[in-house]
């Protein structure tokens, strides 16, 4: 874990346990991750990486142990949701309204003028997509339009769970693309997936979910062959 | 704990065998009305039990420890068999003192609708295990108490409808003390009989959940 | 308040393009006064008909409603608002849905029970607007409740018919007091129970909803 | 004079029945502990 000045984190996670009806998913979770930073978190299904994500994204609370964002251990939870985006890995959007009637649903509950719903519509490349049904989108174009719900009130923090599965190679590019765009307004970026390559173009940080834990932060191309073997071998178990 | 079990049914026998053998019979119901040493202190158990379930859910909520969660569910339990006594027993009476098993009194009727709202609490246990089964569970039994006076007053609303004898006063014309004293022996005897019962309930329950942890969790 | 608006704004334009909830629940409705109207169809019956059918309605009805949100509550949960906003307006898309109910069921009743629902309209208007407020607070506590339960459907009517019965009680001794050309004081102590059941029932489920959504 | 020992038959039956689910509970923690017991090692 590097020390470092006791700047602020855009998310601290100190001693997490989270158990489902006595089964513990999550064993003690320790996790900094500085403000504008990426990371991925690479583990195998079932790992706990979707659990752990939930709890970043203030939609569930830990069994013990803590989770800190911005730096404010007080700051009352509808004030933090406000700076959160989130693309789960099921789309949270409406199959039976347009994209346009989706966007300006999710802007409205985030107090946003009608102009931010327009211009992410032209940003994200939806303009022709924004009068069709989301239920007729491909996996790409759905996920591009969630990519905007979730970026449309401008968070601090962006969580995504398994954005790369499914994607065609065009639209993962345009994918690292807006996370990079993001990454460097500033945005801290979180994102899991169990395919070691996405994180890489990304040149995010890695860390890995072995056993309801993580491990050390480090570079994505610092990813040794111990790791990755133990965490292969986990996947399969 | 086993010796207030035994204490509740030693308490209990002699309570019984006061109310059926020692005490009066009573002038105007006759021998009928020996069914009160059981009816009435089956239903101040009943709600006792109730408010032990509002406790434990209203803690359960708002501090999440399982503990209080267990309490909930034991009382809950035998709540809702004090309730089934209380209503048999009452309709014993009531058929053995003007013949009708069942009259919209608003007692009985709150008591009824109690008895359906607890085994709705039972059932959402059943079918919705974990934790959001306990949640629900202890919003219902939340709910069930609040309702109480809801309930009572819509019966009396009811009986309105429905014209029916006066209802025997128990608490009426103010009972000799050579029923009173029966009287209370039976009703420390529930009592004491339902602590004992609900200790050995959660006693239960937090075992069951320590063996499902130690099956499930492996750890 | 905005938010609740916007809510209930989504709930209704989707439920106008499926139209699945209303289309059940109305359904449901006509069939249940056929029933009770081929049974017994005189007048008296009417204000018992009419209540029985609006409490199933309503148990079928809102069942639905989470279903289909279960997957999109996380979207609900992320945003900056108190999640009793969230019941707030789940409550109001319920309501609304049991009023089109009571609207489209009313000339089956009228025509298979008793003329003098037309006559007394404005007056049956109250309880049946304090009712279907009950119903839709109870329901949709309840409904949010047991979404993960196993049989779902059956349980819902299970929880919520008692809990209910109470305003059951009261709804139709005042439908009958109406219909019968009783001025409203005569039937003063039901709206009055209706109101306070309202109000305890809309209080205590907006406090307790976030205990239902959360994790 | 049935209908005062109805009453009471009633009341002791539901302590009975209500005394097995009891015993039913505990043989089920007598099973379970078992088999917690034989998954960690203890015979």
């Amino acid at each position: 874990m590097s020390g470092g000045a006791p700047e602020r984190w855009a998310v601290e996670v100190r001693g997490l346990v989270k158990a489902f009806d006595h089964r513990p998913v999550l064993r003690g979770v320790d996790l900094r991750v500085r403000a504008g930073e990426t990371l991925a978190v690479l583990g195998a299904n079932g790992s706990g990486k979707t659990t752990l994500l939930r709890l970043i994204a203030t939609l569930s609370s830990p069994t013990r142990g803590s989770v800190t964002w911005f730096g404010e251990p007080s700051a009352p939870l509808p004030e933090i949701r406000r700076r959160i985006g989130l693309v789960p890995h099921e789309s949270l959007l409406y199959d039976a309204l347009t994209v346009e009637e989706n966007l300006k649903f999710f802007g409205g509950l985030y107090d946003l003028a009608p102009e931010r719903v327009e211009s992410a519509l032209d940003e994200y490349g939806l303009r022709p997509l924004a009068l069709r049904r989301v239920r007729v989108l491909s996996r790409g174009q759905r996920q591009q339009v969630n990519l905007a719900r979730a970026l449309l009130h401008d968070p601090e923090l962006l969580i995504l769970d398994e954005p790369y599965t499914g994607l065609d190679v065009g639209a993962a590019d345009r994918l690292t693309a807006t996370l990079r765009a993001s990454a460097a307004r500033g945005c801290t970026v979180i994102l899991t997936t169990h395919d070691p390559d996405g994180a890489g173009a990304l040149g995010a940080d890695v860390t890995v979910m072995l056993d309801g834990r993580l491990t050390e932060i480090m570079p994505a191309a610092g990813l040794d062959a111990a790791i990755l073997a133990a965490w292969f071998r986990e996947g399969r178990r | 704990m086993r010796v207030l079990l035994f204490l509740g049914i030693a308490l209990m026998l002699v309570g019984v065998a006061w109310a059926l053998l020692a005490a009066p019979t009573e002038l105007f119901q006759g021998a009928p009305q020996r069914i009160m040493y059981v009816h009435v202190p089956s239903v101040v158990t009943a709600y006792v039990a109730l408010l032990v379930v509002f406790a434990g859910s209203v803690l359960f909520l708002w501090r999440r420890d399982p503990r209080w969660d267990r309490l909930a569910r034991s009382a809950a339990e035998l709540g809702v068999l004090f309730i089934s006594m209380t209503l048999l027993s009452g309709a014993i009476w009531g058929k053995a003192v003007w013949g009708a098993w069942w009259t919209w009194d608003a007692r009985l009727t709150t008591t009824l609708i109690l008895w359906f709202i607890y085994i709705g609490y039972l059932m959402v246990r059943a079918w919705a295990p974990g934790a959001r089964g306990a949640r629900a569970a202890a919003i219902i039994g939340i709910v069930g108490v609040l309702d109480i006076p809801i309930i009572h007053w819509s019966a009396i609303l009811l009986r309105t409808l429905h014209p029916q004898p006066t209802v025997f006063r128990v608490d009426g014309p103010a009972l000799p003390p050579t029923m009173l004293v029966p009287l209370v022996i039976n009703m420390v005897a529930f009592l004491v009989v339902l602590t004992a019962l609900l200790v050995l309930r959660v006693r239960q329950e937090r075992t069951l959940d320590a063996l499902a942890e130690a099956l499930e969790g492996g750890a | 308040m905005r938010v609740v608006r916007l809510l209930v704004g989504k709930d209704l334009r989707l439920e106008w393009r499926g139209r699945e909830i209303v289309s059940a629940m109305g359904l449901l409705a006509l069939l249940l006064a056929i029933v009770l109207g081929a049974t017994r169809s005189g007048p008296e019956a009417a204000p018992a008909a009419m209540w029985v059918t609006y409490a199933f309605g309503a148990t079928l009805g809102f069942t639905r409603t989470f279903t289909l949100e279960r997957d999109h509550l996380t979207a609900l949960l992320l945003a900056p608002l108190d999640r009793g906003l969230i019941f707030a307006a789940k409550a109001l898309t319920n309501w609304l849905g049991l009023v089109v109910v009571q609207v489209i069921s009313l000339p089956l009743f009228g025509a298979l029970f008793t003329e003098t629902i037309w006559t007394r309209l404005p007056a049956l208007a109250i309880p049946m607007l304090l009712g279907g407020v009950g119903l839709a607070a109870v329901g949709t506590l309840f409904g949010g409740l047991i979404v993960q339960a196993r049989l779902r459907e059956a349980l819902l009517p299970i929880l919520m018919l008692p809990v209910v019965l109470p305003l059951v009680i009261a709804a139709v001794g005042a439908t009958t007091g109406i219909l019968d050309g009783l001025p409203l004081w005569a039937i003063g102590a039901q709206l009055q129970l209706l109101l306070v059941f309202d109000i305890i029932f809309v209080t205590a489920s907006f406090l307790l909803f976030e205990y239902v959504v959360e994790e | 004079m049935g209908y005062v020992a109805a009453a009471y038959i009633v009341v002791a039956a539901l302590f009975a029945g209500y005394a097995m689910t009891l015993v039913a509970r505990q043989r089920l923690i007598a099973d379970l502990s078992d088999a917690a017991g034989t998954r960690q090692g203890r015979s």
